[in-house]
């Protein structure tokens, strides 16, 4: 049982690893601030949100797990009006299609 | 490998300070200062400082950062910037900041054997105040003096801000702090998240006796929210000689000076506690600091008053 | 670790000391007053008991009086301690804070409708401010609270520079405020060192276990290049002269005698309580030769100034540098100790008697400025008649900084000379002259054109309050007062120094 | 070489080149950011100092890092005030260019 939760927490926090490798290869390969702005929103969510998944199993209280959980619904709701934010920025300074 | 991650930090943190000084222009200047702020606060984590992290991140580059990126955007139209001065000045002061690097990094390449500390000394004494986290006794505590005097600090700097006001506007109101393209993202942000974030300094505070967090950290998140509500549009920044607003901000100073008196016939000394009871008045005092401290913050960065009084 | 003993009532003294004006400005604050001095002068002369109970007690017992914040010993906690020397100094910024305040009492007028105004609110608190700030300089024990004093003190100063609100003081007050928390900084750098070279901040401690090795050297080399640039010695003076002339003359008078001895007066502590006896002589002349070149210069520009209250600036740059000359004089003496060397006391007679002189000149200046509408040194004419109590006043003050007798600064200047001639520093006898010479000069030549006829058509002289005056007269006597003590060491000042009982 | 030794000439450093900063730069916004950076080395000495001092249970001397956190708080104030001094010139200075220039050395009583 515990070497189940173990390798769960390993595929999860490496896949989520992955998506924020992912996510930062876009912020510094994309062309434009929008596409930047989008591959990195998508992949910090899910990045995070697989951590978050991992290590789940590892904590040991109900109180501590609700503390993780809040902390990547917290981050996903900054991060979304952030980059709502610096999207209308864009919007506005550049002229658009 | 575990030094990897140091190495590669303090590189982050160079390249962020050079940027910071050589950029030419002055709001990339403070983005970078920010960024420095932030790689700081996981230095102070890599150097077990959580307390010290967490003040780092709200106030050093949270607070300190929107101050000047404040700055910036009522700069930047009117200000050009200053002429660097000639090549010859420029060496002089390399030379001078390059031997201050150097004779600061003989020292600490240099440490005394063995290692002069206090944690022994606070360790010892800590269970007379109850505390678990030792920063807060020191805080409160062993060093309050400093703590109280700081905060005398605070409301000083407040009225120097304040005075900076034009005659004709003492009374009124900082000018608005509204974002000029306020949106409905900014403005969802403030409406969800300020519960959170009260919920949040109350728990810094509360958790701040034992565990990392205290009056500092929670103070700045509760200024936050304050900002944010008032960079939203939702509230305007309130009038500076609101009797309420002056009451909260010499609240918590006032209180502590209050406690510090009792302590003289409670305990023996100014600044004291009772061994039983230090724990519950330290968090109480705490508590009265912590609104204090949220409106100082929050009126330091909205500024002097900027339009006349409403009568 | 909290100690049985309860509290002697003279320690407690010293929290009053810090706290009472603190609290006021706390009140003042909060109550949002038409008229704030209503509470500031009682709280003033409040300070001033205290300041003064303090020092006879000092003087009565023959010991420092201490109180331990918390009852936390160091160098864990933070100690209070009154020497004799504190104990002077903070009789002097309270008496000196004092008449001030009922100089000032009718400058800041208030708005007729009730209401708080603005220069009357930040002026009187700033002012309270200032108090806890140089009281807390003159006692604390710690390198860190001493940090937080320093800051308490620019958090105070600055923004009286600027209370007029014009281009050219926002200017001034913003370089005064760059200069400061630069030195600030530096400061706190050699704070940091000491704490990891030590393990302790409380002077006491440190006196007893500092080493002269490098880290050492560099913490003491940057605080003191720190607080160097917040006492304005040459070539870290640039921002003095317009901060202090752009101030009103209230400000201005508290500036220039209290708030740039603040820094000096750590200079000394850092010097003889904390360095590692003896201290490298090279260090001691430089600083010196600072001094004499703040004398030299800055008296020859203040000979030169068009307007009285930046000439009054110079001259307290000139003024300043006479107390740096303290370090080799009291390096080459044969006394045991420092403060047994007339050089360390004419040092500290110095700062007193100018602290008076200096503060009686701004306000005189003030006054003049007041009467004759500008202060444009050369159409001063008619002065004389116009406020002759108020150039009384500064005549006198102008004894004290020229060093004639019978005025404090001549039995100060006469024991820098005595020392300075005794251990051989015969260019620093030839700056003492010198500078005496040149402070002659410009005093003169305002007392002269004062003398002079008024200009045909020169617009009608404003009155001015007669408690003013007197104010300004006092402080000018206490000046002159100070010229009776005797040429020797004092045992008042020894007392509690080096650690003593 | 070890992580506090690192962070100590990280430290040294930050206020070189802060204080590089200082000199440097002409305008005052400038100069005040890069005060902070010597403040930010600063504190960081008193990190080493803490770090290094661990013991007794704790994993850094308490009592520096307390400094620092009031240090931090008074920088920021600090800065507060050059700001608001520094905007507040600015507009001063735009107010006197369309408005009549005072005669400069009259003292208004």
């Amino acid at each position: 049982m515990n070497l189940l939760l173990d390798s769960f927490t390993v595929v999860a926090v490496t896949a989520g690893l992955v998506f924020f490798l992912a996510g930062t290869v876009g912020l510094l390969r994309f062309p434009d601030a929008l596409t930047r702005l989008h591959a990195l929103t998508k992949a910090d969510n899910l990045g995070l949100g697989l951590i978050v998944l991992g290590l789940l199993p590892q904590v040991p209280d109900v109180v501590s797990a609700l503390k993780l959980i809040a902390i990547w619904v917290l981050v996903q709701f900054a991060g979304t009006s952030a980059s709502q934010l610096i999207a209308q920025f864009v919007r506005r300074n550049e002229p658009g299609p | 490998m575990s030094l990897l991650v140091d190495l590669v930090l303090v590189v982050l943190i160079l390249m962020a300070a050079v940027w910071t000084i050589l950029v030419r222009d002055r709001r990339d200047a403070v983005i970078a200062f920010i960024v420095l702020g932030l790689l700081l606060s996981l230095v102070w984590m890599r150097l077990y400082a959580v307390d010290v992290a967490l003040t780092e991140a709200a106030v050093g580059g949270g607070a300190t950062g929107l101050v000047l990126l404040r700055a910036c955007a009522r700069l930047l139209p009117v200000e050009a910037e200053g002429r660097l001065p000639g090549p010859g000045t420029q060496i002089a002061a390399g030379l001078l900041s390059a031997l201050a690097a150097a004779g600061l990094a003989a020292v600490v390449l240099h440490p005394p054997v063995p290692y002069p500390s206090l944690a022994a000394l606070a360790a010892e004494n800590i269970h007379t105040v109850g505390l678990g986290n030792p920063v807060t006794a020191v805080l409160l505590a062993y060093r309050s003096l400093d703590t109280l005097l700081e905060k005398v600090v605070l409301v000083l700097a407040l009225i120097g801000v304040w005075a900076l006001t034009p005659d004709a506007f003492w009374g009124g109101a900082p000018g608005s702090l509204r974002a000029r393209h306020a949106s409905g993202a900014l403005d969802l942000l403030a409406r969800v998240l300020p519960p959170f974030g009260v919920l949040v300094s109350i728990y810094l505070v509360w958790n701040g006796a034992d565990h990392p967090g205290g009056t500092f950290q929670g103070g700045t998140v509760l200024a936050a929210m304050w900002l944010l509500v008032m960079m939203a549009g939702l509230r305007d920044p309130p009038g500076i000689s609101l009797k309420l607003l002056r009451r909260l901000v010499v609240f918590g100073p006032a209180v502590f000076i209050a406690v510090g008196f009792a302590g003289i016939w409670m305990s023996g000394w100014f600044l004291s506690y009772p061994p039983d009871y230090a724990k519950p008045i330290i968090v109480a005092v705490e508590a009265a600091l912590v609104l204090s401290i949220a409106v100082i913050l929050g009126l330091l960065v909205a500024g002097p008053a900027a339009e006349p009084p409403k009568r | 670790m909290i100690p049985a003993q309860v509290t002697a009532p003279d320690g407690l003294l010293l929290i009053l000391a810090l706290f009472l004006p603190a609290v006021s400005l706390l009140a003042i604050f909060v109550l949002g007053l038409r008229r704030p001095e209503r509470i500031a002068l009682p709280t003033l002369a409040g300070g001033l008991v205290v300041a003064l109970i303090v020092a006879l007690q000092v003087g009565h017992s023959g010991q420092a009086a201490t109180y331990r914040l918390g009852g936390w010993l160091p160098p864990l906690g933070i100690t209070l301690r009154a020497d004799g020397l504190s104990a002077a100094l903070i009789a002097m910024a309270a008496l000196i804070l004092f008449v001030v305040a009922i100089y000032a009492r009718g400058n800041f007028g208030s708005e007729p409708d009730g209401a708080e105004s603005r220069q009357p609110m930040v002026f009187w608190t700033l002012l309270l401010g200032l108090a806890t700030a140089l009281n807390t300089v003159f006692l604390a024990q710690d390198l860190f609270s001493l940090f937080v004093a320093l800051e308490l003190l620019t958090f105070s100063a600055v923004p009286l520079v600027s209370l007029e609100g014009s281009r050219e003081t926002l200017r001034a007050a913003l370089r005064y405020l760059l200069f400061a928390l630069s030195g600030s900084v530096l400061y706190l750098i050699g704070v940091a060192l000491l704490y990891g070279a030590y393990g302790t901040l409380d002077i006491a401690s440190l006196h007893q276990v500092t080493r002269a090795d490098r880290a050492t050297s560099i913490a003491l080399g940057l605080m003191i290049a720190g607080l160097m640039a917040k006492a304005a010695l040459f070539p870290l003076h640039l921002w003095l002269p317009p901060a202090h002339a752009g101030a009103p003359a209230p400000a201005s008078a508290v500036l220039s005698a209290l708030v740039v001895k603040a820094p000096f007066f750590l200079i000394l502590r850092l010097w003889f309580d904390v360095a590692p006896q003896p201290q490298p002589a090279i260090a001691g002349t430089m600083l010196a030769a600072l001094g004499a070149v703040s004398i030299l210069v800055c008296s020859v520009l203040a000979l030169r100034q068009a307007r009285l209250k930046l000439m009054v600036a110079y001259s307290t740059v000139a003024q300043v540098g006479y107390l740096f000359l303290v370090f080799p004089l009291v390096m080459g003496s044969e006394a045991a100790v420092p403060w047994a060397s007339i050089g360390w006391t004419g040092g500290v007679l110095q700062l007193v008697s100018h602290a008076f002189a200096k503060a009686s000149m701004f306000l005189a200046a003030g006054l003049i400025a007041q009467a004759m509408g500008h202060d444009r040194i050369d159409d001063l004419g008619g002065a004389a008649q116009a406020v002759p109590i108020s150039l009384a006043a500064f005549a006198l003050a102008g004894l004290s900084l020229m060093g004639l007798p019978p005025a404090g600064g001549f039995v100060a200047k006469v024991m820098l000379l005595t020392a300075a001639v005794a251990t051989s520093n015969w260019w620093i006898a030839v700056t003492i002259l010198a500078g005496g010479l040149l402070a002659a000069g410009y005093v003169f030549r305002v007392i002269g054109k004062s003398f002079a006829e008024p200009a045909k058509g020169a617009p009608p002289r404003n009155a001015v309050a007669r408690s003013s005056e007197l104010a300004v007269l006092s402080l000018a006597a206490v000046a002159l007062m100070l010229g009776f003590l005797p040429l020797q060491p004092f045992a008042y000042l020894a007392i509690g120094q080096g650690g003593l009982p | 070489m070890n992580a506090p030794t690192l962070y100590g000439l990280c430290a040294a450093a930050l206020v070189g080149i802060g204080l590089f900063g200082l000199i440097l730069h002409p305008t005052p916004l400038r100069k005040v950011i890069s005060f902070n950076l010597v403040g930010c080395g600063t504190f960081l000495f008193f990190g080493v100092a803490a770090r290094r001092g661990a013991g007794a249970g704790f994993a850094g001397d308490p009592v520096p890092q307390a400094l620092v956190i009031t240090g931090i708080v008074v920088a920021f104030a600090a800065t507060a005030v050059a700001v608001a001094l520094i905007l507040r010139m600015l507009e001063a200075g735009v107010a006197t260019m369309d408005s009549r220039p005072e005669p400069p050395d009259d003292l208004s009583p």
